[in-house]
């Protein structure tokens, strides 16, 4: 197997959570996408780690932790917005910004 | 045969595949001896929803509680943990105590999280 | 309130012990040698149905039994039924003398005697208010129709429940009333 | 203070109440649950429809009458012998007590009394009828709770009883046993004994019940404080029998008001519970069990001999005037209020059942608690469709 | 045959089967993340989120990371689908399609996505070309026999990413208690 | 313990009895409800019933519940006094039989027409509402009282009782849609038993059974009169 | 859906008789009780005493999905009829129904009452009336038994589309 | 031996017969434990018989049962979303079986003897809810809904006292292998006396009731059966589902029940092995499987008389059983167990 082939993985699975992140207006969503490219990074990790030794899986698990953390904190917040809002769209707060 | 340990590797999960495929195949199967055999007879009422007999009161879609998410992510943090727990697990006697308090001071800060939760009182309904 | 009386649970391990009990007595329910064979069919308090069958008390309300030669076609039966439900026809005939030499007597003749046991709600009222003794409770319950028009039962067949009658029951002490016969 | 603003005060507290328990965290879109009219919490047809906030009860409605069988109606077509047999089945579980207050009231207006051992002889059918009847609660309360072996054992004991209702009146379920002036026969040979035989059993199983849900940690954690009823709230909604006894009203009428029937002859107690919860309310009931057992055997004790039908009419009219009797029944108190019109049917009958009441209670107390707790408060009120839809 | 594909095939090197089996998991991963991008239903796009993250776990098998994978499951599938999901039912979750779900965006994200896609390939084709795994890292790493890493990446964090894993725990402490803020009225 | 003796107790002695205990109940009764009283009847040993004016009906309650202290609400319903213009839906010659059955059976009350057509405490309107409510407290303090009002032809409507005692919402609605009375003030007067497409109020008196109607009566179907013979066909052959 | 093989005819003897006997031990009842009878009804599947499971009757299903026979314990009124076609016609097919005592046979005690349906059969097909007021369970027993019967027998061909029960 | 897909035959003879083996094991057990205790033992338990007219005993119910479920009309309803209820039977179903992989019935007989050993089967076990909340979510009926939601929740607060009562054994074996698990416990000794090993059930017998209580949980029965409390949500996610599809649930909570008892009894009872020098390994090759299936077709047994036995907790009740409970108990646990085990 080559290792770029797990890069170019990684890298179409990367841009599709830019795809995403970019079009998807509803805050779960985004954050979904924001799953993939944290997904794809992983990949890449851990594909890295078969030449420069663990490190790169150590590095792989505490990026799925901080993802837990990440997705944890982005649904709340996108509940509160939901509770204060009655909907999930992030694009309308930018209205609130102006 | 000689095999490489990537080959033995794999293979194992190979077997692992195959088996966990086994539920959808025998589900697969199941369903089509069954359609072989089975009737099928449209009754007006019969694909509406099941609401103890009467038509479905209002909308069919509900919202759940925020208590369900909070549980969700405390599940998500301690799972985490565990995640980190199991590898420290395996090798305990190697890093004697140094390795414990490490341990102890990870869990220990965890565990703050969910005194502060308890405190907090979203683990209780009412 | 959870937590405190989690760590001791006596009265939920009762309830186990008590299944468990049940559980044992209803499996291995003989003594002595014979202990540890299972015999659930012995321990249990099941009564296999088809096979077997408990009989009903001999009050038991289970099917009315017509005595023909008793009914005299007067009605009261019918009327009284709270829900109509039993169906009488009769004609008139000259029966012979009860004491020999007297006149013949005119009585009725039964033509349809039908109860709707699909309809009847097993009040025995009818049973009480005839005054001719020509209806009897028949503990008997195995009358399951796969047509409706089957429970309607004919004088014939409510004959037929005459066999099943069971003997009046004496009563209790302290009792003043009569033990009646049935007039088989 | 004026009824008005009691009732205000009432409705205030419950609000409070409902509003601190009610789930502030999200304001989650409401959901409408509908139990019923199948469904197995609610014994056969009654049906809920509950506003929820997520798994909390805003509102709830009971919708009675899907086994409204039209009772009142039908007694005014229907001869007294005739009315007795079709009123069995209100409550169907304790059918013999529902024809006892009929009998009685219709008594009253004949001015006849049934022979003293008729009335020990009700007075036995009536609480082994009270037997049957609670002791299939006591089983469903487990079922209501996900405990299906009580249920269980509940059958298995109660046809020991039932077997005695069987042999005495010839009907499982419906006696039809009780006569105006007395009852349709006397009771078959050796019949007191084995009676007081399946008294024992009744004993047993009560104390299965107290070492399977009483004591049991979970059991109390489901039931304790879950569905109060203070006891003013009780008394506004008619409440009786166990439920209202649960409440801290200490109220029998087999003591109070004890009309043609033994009670006062008998050594007994009334029990009563402060609390006013589903606990309390289960409690009470397994008590009375016991105690019903206690006069049971009494009565089958002290039976006296004598006929047991008085002289009446063949044909029965009863007088014009208008009667109320009240008999505690396994559910409550229920009661008859017969008009008549010196015919051969009444010209009215009011039945005044006590599921109904029990159960009007419902949109009250279901404000504000948790979807399981609904089982658990519908369980512990105890009601009979039956009793509820006439 | 000839002997090259023969050895290609041999039971040693694992290399063609292995990258069968990638080839499918890589094309059934890419179609489901576009769905989770493109679905117009936010349950099935957890769903679809579901099948790219099993396929990831399944990509760190083959590159052996055997905990990895696991650890893969049991939090992404286990754990954080399901947050998703209760996330999607706490807000909006109807059944069938809704279609604002998207902005209108569209063109500039088709554009920006590939774009990064062009990029990033072009510059790991150029950078890595044709180098082949070899897994060598493992082995130095290895520290007890079998084919049990586990150990080895324990060692791993317990010396050289001690600092990291500790503070991992503050920051899950800290994600926790903001998330009960916020998802608490108070 | 009240008097309650059993309601034959009283009436076997010949002297026109006096309840003592319901007689006082009612002068308190009587005092506290002033002008709304119109009649009271005491049966002896039984119980009391009262008769309130219409317009004072809601008020009552307030004043039953508060002042005297019956706290407890036993149920709430109608009557149709109409005499039913079906009767039983059975022969009616067969009635007649029955009835002459029963009056040469022995004492039976003679036939109805004794006045007794509003029930013991009087009336004026076809349908009356009635209530029973109780006093419980201490054990053995129980006594029950039964009020009526009349229900006024034209409007078919009486104040409701909702908001002295909660427990008779139920009760309300019961009476509304089996009588169609309107209970003026209900916060829900809506059907509680039948499906909401049901017409008429079945416990009217002019509401028809029809199956009754329908099916003959069994008891018609008679065999034709005997000629008179010596011993008749009553006794049968035994 | 389904292939049809049944309803075409196609299938073996020995394999429908098969298909029959399994259907007839395993008959998973509603737990869904109407009146009076639902308790006699309760006493046949819960008392041990008869113990229905002995059948091969299983009472745990509350959901009319997983449901092959309903009990109609009780009495049927106009309100609760519609009711009772649609939780009937909820249950998948093959089903069948036993009507259970005298107010589902007929209308019973309340033949002439203003709200009672008389007879469920007026509603829903009906396999199997068992007689009573309320039928001892031994009767509800009886009258499984005889459905069982009927079901060992029956034609599938026949049933599968919707005819009742035919026994050759 | 022509290489097949670099596999060769070999490979795929032993797999096919392993898998054979594997599913016929999984599904006997399950119809064993299904008949056993639920028709039977139950039965015994409210002193009844149980199924007795089909076959002796009762003994074809089972075979009855499936053949009636194979007739079943299937039904999707109009409102349903008709890919994702189809699918959650078998994903809960391949979640069931993925369970069963690692568990080892012998010397040799496990399907798939992965390092990762009982990380992986708790892995796989948690993907189960996805495949119940999906179900719940995709019947579109409330009772399924709320069951779904309940049910999710509750499995995901289990799985962690699940996951850290295995942490003790893990800690006191030093490998997540289940092979190691199980010899550990053979050749090990209680107090320098190795008469019966050192099944764990000894020394972690806090772990094996807090991992007990968990399964009881997992596995959604009483007390802890909230999400399918019959007498209110009428089944759960389970409503609509008819049929196979149904019958496909029925399994896997059986499967999903012995497969979890045989989890506990290889890290708790010991597993297939018997105490070191009691039976020779070779012996053990037949003997193995059965020694284990006997220990979790028991502790099956616990499972249902609990759950027959019990009135179930309300759903608030049994978070704060967990949270408030068993997690911190189990977290203490750990504790102890790695103090003691760096200190000896
Ligand atoms: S038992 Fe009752 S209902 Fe039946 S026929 Fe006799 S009188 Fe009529
Ligand atoms: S059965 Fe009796 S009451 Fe009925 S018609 Fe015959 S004799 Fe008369
Ligand atoms: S048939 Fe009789 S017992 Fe059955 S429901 Fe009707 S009235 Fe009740």
């Amino acid at each position: 197997m080559l290792l770029t082939q797990f890069l170019l993985l990684a890298a179409i699975l990367f841009s599709i959570g830019v795809y995403g992140v970019i079009v998807r207006k509803n805050g779960v969503l985004v954050l979904m996408s924001v799953e993939l490219m944290l997904n794809a990074v992983n990949i890449n990790l851990i594909a890295f780690s078969t030449y420069h030794g663990l490190g790169g899986q150590v590095f792989a698990l505490f990026v799925i932790a901080v993802a837990a953390a990440e997705v944890g904190v982005g649904l709340a917040i996108v509940l509160l917005i939901y509770r204060n809002r009655r909907s999930v769209d992030i694009d309308q707060l930018d209205e609130l910004k102006g | 045969m000689v095999s490489s340990p990537l080959s033995d590797f794999l293979r194992s999960y190979l077997t692992v595949a195959i088996f966990g495929s086994l539920g959808f195949i025998l589900v697969g199967l199941l369903l089509f001896i069954s359609y072989l055999v089975r009737p099928n007879r449209p009754q007006p009422q019969k694909y509406l929803s099941y609401e103890s007999g009467v038509d479905p009161v209002g909308s069919l879609w509900s919202q759940s509680q925020i208590r369900y998410y909070i549980f969700a992510l405390l599940f998500v943090m301690f799972d985490v943990e565990a995640v980190f727990i199991f590898p420290w697990a395996t090798r305990v006697e190697a890093y004697g105590g140094f390795g414990l308090v490490e341990m102890f001071v990870f869990i220990g800060v965890l565990l703050l999280g969910l005194v502060y939760a308890w405190r907090k009182g979203v683990l209780k309904w009412a | 309130m959870a937590g405190k009386s989690r760590l001791r649970m006596p009265g939920t391990f009762k309830g186990l012990a008590l299944t468990f009990k049940t559980a044992m007595q209803t499996m291995f329910p003989r003594r002595g040698m014979k202990t540890l064979i299972p015999a659930p069919s012995i321990g249990a308090a099941t009564v296999q149905y088809p096979h077997e069958a408990d009989l009903p008390t001999p009050r038991a309300r289970g099917v009315i039994s017509l005595k023909e030669d008793n009914c005299t076609a007067c009605m009261l039966c019918a009327r009284e039924c709270p829900d109509w439900c039993i169906y009488i026809e009769g004609h008139k005939t000259l029966a012979p003398p009860r004491r020999a030499g007297g006149k013949p007597r005119s009585v009725n003749k039964l033509d349809r005697f039908d109860i709707d046991y699909s309809l009847c709600m097993y009040c025995g009222i009818c049973v009480e208010v005839c005054p001719f003794e020509a209806l009897f409770w028949s503990p008997e319950y195995e009358y399951s129709e796969v047509r409706i028009a089957d429970l309607l039962h004919d004088k014939s067949r409510l004959g037929e429940w005459f066999q099943t009658v069971p003997d009046f029951e004496p009563y209790e002490s302290g009792s003043e009333a009569k033990v009646e016969k049935v007039p088989r | 203070m004026t009824s008005v603003t009691d009732r205000q005060k009432l409705q205030y507290i419950a609000a409070q109440a409902a509003d601190a328990r009610v789930n502030v965290e999200l304001e989650t879109e409401g959901m409408t649950l509908n139990l019923g009219p199948q469904h197995p919490a609610t014994h056969g047809t009654l049906r809920i429809i509950a506003q929820l906030d997520g798994e909390q009860v805003v509102h709830a409605e009971p919708v009675a009458g899907y086994m409204h069988r039209g009772y009142e109606k039908l007694t005014e077509v229907r001869t007294y012998p005739q009315i007795t047999t079709l009123i069995n089945r209100i409550d169907w579980l304790g059918s013999f007590a529902n024809e006892v207050p009929f009998i009685l009231a219709a008594e009253q207006l004949m001015e006849v009394e049934a022979p003293e051992r008729a009335m020990w002889i009700r007075t036995i059918l009536f609480e082994l009828s009270r037997i049957s009847n609670l002791i299939l609660f006591l089983g469903d309360m487990g079922v209501q709770l996900g405990a299906v072996t009580p249920v269980f054992f509940a059958f298995r004991d109660r046809e020991f009883v039932l077997d005695q209702i069987e042999a005495a009146t010839g009907g499982r379920f419906h006696p039809n046993f009780d006569r105006i002036g007395g009852l349709r026969d006397d009771l078959p040979k050796g019949w007191l004994e084995s009676t007081k035989g399946s008294m024992d059993k009744v004993r047993d199983f009560c104390d299965q019940i107290e070492d399977l849900l009483l004591g049991s940690e979970i059991f109390q954690t489901r039931t304790r404080g879950i569905g109060i009823v203070p006891t003013d709230v009780a008394m506004q909604y008619g409440l009786s029998g166990p439920n209202a006894r649960a409440s801290g009203i200490d109220w029998d009428v087999r003591r109070d008001n004890c009309i043609g029937l033994a009670y006062p002859e008998l050594d007994w107690k009334v029990w009563t519970h402060t609390d006013g919860d589903s606990f309390a309310r289960f409690w009470v009931r397994i008590q009375e069990v016991r105690e019903a057992a206690k006069m049971v055997d009494q009565l089958c004790d002290g039976l006296p001999a004598g006929p047991v039908m008085a002289k009446v009419p063949r044909i029965i009219k009863v007088p014009a005037g208008e009667a109320y009797v009240a008999t505690e029944n396994p559910l409550g108190e229920m009661g008859y209020y017969i008009v008549s019109e010196g015919d051969l049917t009444p010209f009215r009958v009011k039945i005044r059942s006590a599921s109904f009441s029990n159960m009007s209670i419902t949109p009250w107390l279901l404000r504000g608690v948790y979807v399981p707790d609904i089982i658990t408060i519908l369980g512990s009120l105890y009601f009979i469709l039956g009793d509820i839809d006439r | 045959m000839n002997a090259q594909l023969i050895s290609l095939f041999a039971a040693e090197t694992f290399e063609v089967p292995a990258n069968i089996a990638f080839s499918i998991i890589a094309i059934f991963m890419v179609i489901a993340a576009i769905r989770v991008v493109t679905t117009d239903n936010v349950v099935h796009a957890a769903l679809w989120l579901m099948v790219v993250l099993g396929g990831v776990g399944l990509n760190f098998l083959l590159l052996q990371a055997e905990f990895l994978a696991m650890t893969q499951f049991l939090i992404y599938l286990g754990a954080i689908i399901v947050l998703f999901l209760f996330g999607v039912m706490l807000t909006r979750a109807p059944l069938g399609r809704s279609d604002d779900l998207d902005n209108k965006q569209r063109p500039i994200g088709i554009v920006v996505g590939l774009l990064v896609l062009g990029l990033v390939s072009y510059s790991v084709i150029k950078t890595f070309g044709s180098d082949k795994l070899d897994f060598s890292a493992y082995d130095g790493s290895q520290a007890v026999a079998g084919n049990n890493r586990t150990e080895a990446l324990s060692d791993a964090i317990f010396s050289q990413y001690l600092i990291p894993f500790e503070v991992i725990s503050v920051l899950l402490l800290a994600a926790l208690i903001g998330a009960i803020v916020i998802a608490r009225r108070d | 313990m009240t008097n309650d003796a059993p309601a034959a107790e009283a009436t076997e002695s010949e002297e026109v009895a006096v309840d003592e205990p319901r007689e006082a109940r009612l002068a308190m009764i009587s005092e506290s409800l002033g002008d709304m009283l119109v009649d009271s009847h005491i049966a002896v040993g039984r119980d009391i019933w009262v008769r309130v004016s219409t317009d004072a009906w809601g008020e009552v309650a307030d004043v039953v519940r508060n002042r005297l202290g019956l706290r407890y609400f036993g149920f709430l319903s109608v009557i149709d006094w109409m005499p039913s213009p079906y009767g039983r839906s059975m022969d009616s010659e067969v009635d007649i039989v029955l009835a002459d059955a029963a009056s040469s059976d022995d004492a039976a009350e003679e036939a109805p027409d004794t006045g007794f057509t509003r029930g013991v405490t009087g009336g004026e309107t076809r349908f009356q509402a009635f209530a029973r409510v109780s006093h419980v407290g201490d054990p053995g303090d129980f006594w029950g009282l039964t009020i009526k009002a009349d229900i006024p032809d034209d409007t078919l409507a009486i104040d409701t009782w909702t908001n002295a005692y909660a427990g008779a919402d139920w009760h309300e609605r019961e009476a509304w849609e089996m009588f169609g009375i309107r209970f003026t003030g209900h916060p829900g007067l809506r059907n509680i038993y039948l499906p909401t497409d049901f017409e008429g109020n079945p416990m009217r008196k002019d509401f028809p059974l029809l199956a009754r109607m329908v099916k003959p009566w069994p008891g018609i179907v008679d065999v034709e009169p005997l000629p008179a013979t010596d011993d008749g066909a009553e006794e049968g052959d035994q | 859906m389904g292939l049809g093989l049944v309803e075409s005819g196609k299938m073996p003897k020995s394999l429908i008789k098969l298909l029959n006997v399994s259907r007839s031990y395993s008959v998973w009842v509603y737990q869904w009780g109407l009146a009076c009878c639902a308790i006699e009804m309760g006493a046949a599947f819960g008392a041990p005493r008869y113990d229905v499971m002995r059948l091969g009757v299983i009472p745990l299903p509350a959901s009319p999905r997983q449901a092959d026979l309903v009990v109609i314990s009780g009495t049927v009124t106009d309100k609760m009829a519609p009711v009772i076609r649609r939780l009937w016609e909820q249950m998948p097919d093959p089903k069948y129904v036993i009507s259970m005592g005298s107010c589902a046979n007929c209308g019973g005690p309340y033949w002439d009452s203003y709200s009672v349906t008389k007879g469920v059969d007026q509603i829903i097909p009906v396999d199997v009336y068992v007689p009573g007021c309320p039928p001892r369970p031994e009767a509800l027993l009886e009258g499984i038994v005889i459905l069982q019967d009927r079901i060992k027998n029956e034609d599938p061909s026949k049933r599968w589309v919707g005819e009742p029960i035919v026994v050759e | 031996m022509t290489p097949m897909l670099a596999v060769d035959w070999a490979y795929w003879q032993e797999t096919l017969v392993k898998v054979g083996l594997g599913l016929v094991a999984v599904l006997l057990l399950t119809g064993a434990v299904v008949y056993l205790y639920l028709f039977k033992f139950v039965s015994f338990m409210q002193s009844r018989l149980g199924p007795m007219e089909a076959g002796p005993y009762g003994s074809m119910q089972l075979l009855a049962e499936v053949g009636k479920w194979l007739q079943k009309e299937d039904v999707f309803t109009e409102n349903s979303d008709r890919i994702v209820f189809g699918l959650a039977p078998a994903i809960v179903m391949s979640s069931t079986f993925l369970m069963f992989v690692v568990i080892p019935a012998g010397p040799n007989a496990v399907i798939s003897d992965l390092g990762t050993g009982i990380y992986y089967v708790l892995a796989m076990t948690s993907i189960a809810t996805v495949g119940i909340l999906s179900a719940g979510w995709a019947s579109a009926n409330k009772y399924s809904l709320i069951g779904g939601l309940r049910a999710a929740g509750q499995l995901i607060a289990y799985e962690l006292p699940l996951v850290l009562a295995v942490v003790g054994v893990v800690i006191q074996v030093g490998s997540l292998n289940l092979q190691d698990i199980v010899h550990a416990q053979s050749d090990g000794a209680i107090f320098g006396w190795s008469g019966i090993g050192n099944p764990f059930i000894f020394t972690q017998f806090v772990g094996f009731m807090i991992f007990l209580i968990a399964v009881q949980a997992e596995l959604t029965q009483s007390p802890f059966d909230m999400p399918i409390a019959e007498s209110e949500l009428v089944g759960g996610y389970q409503v609509e589902y008819t049929g196979i599809r149904f019958l496909v649930f029925f399994i896997a909570e059986f499967a999903t029940a012995v497969g979890f008892a045989a989890v506990a009894s290889t890290l708790f009872l010991g597993g297939w092995a018997l105490p070191a020098d009691w039976a020779s390994e070779s012996t053990m090759h037949w003997l193995g499987p059965i020694v284990i299936s006997a220990k979790a077709v028991l502790l099956v047994g616990v499972v249902f008389w609990v759950r027959f036995s019990l009135p179930r907790f309300r759903e608030d009740q049994l978070q704060q059983l967990a949270w408030k409970f068993l997690i911190p108990v189990a977290l203490l646990n750990i504790v102890v167990t790695g103090t003691l085990k760096v200190a000896f």
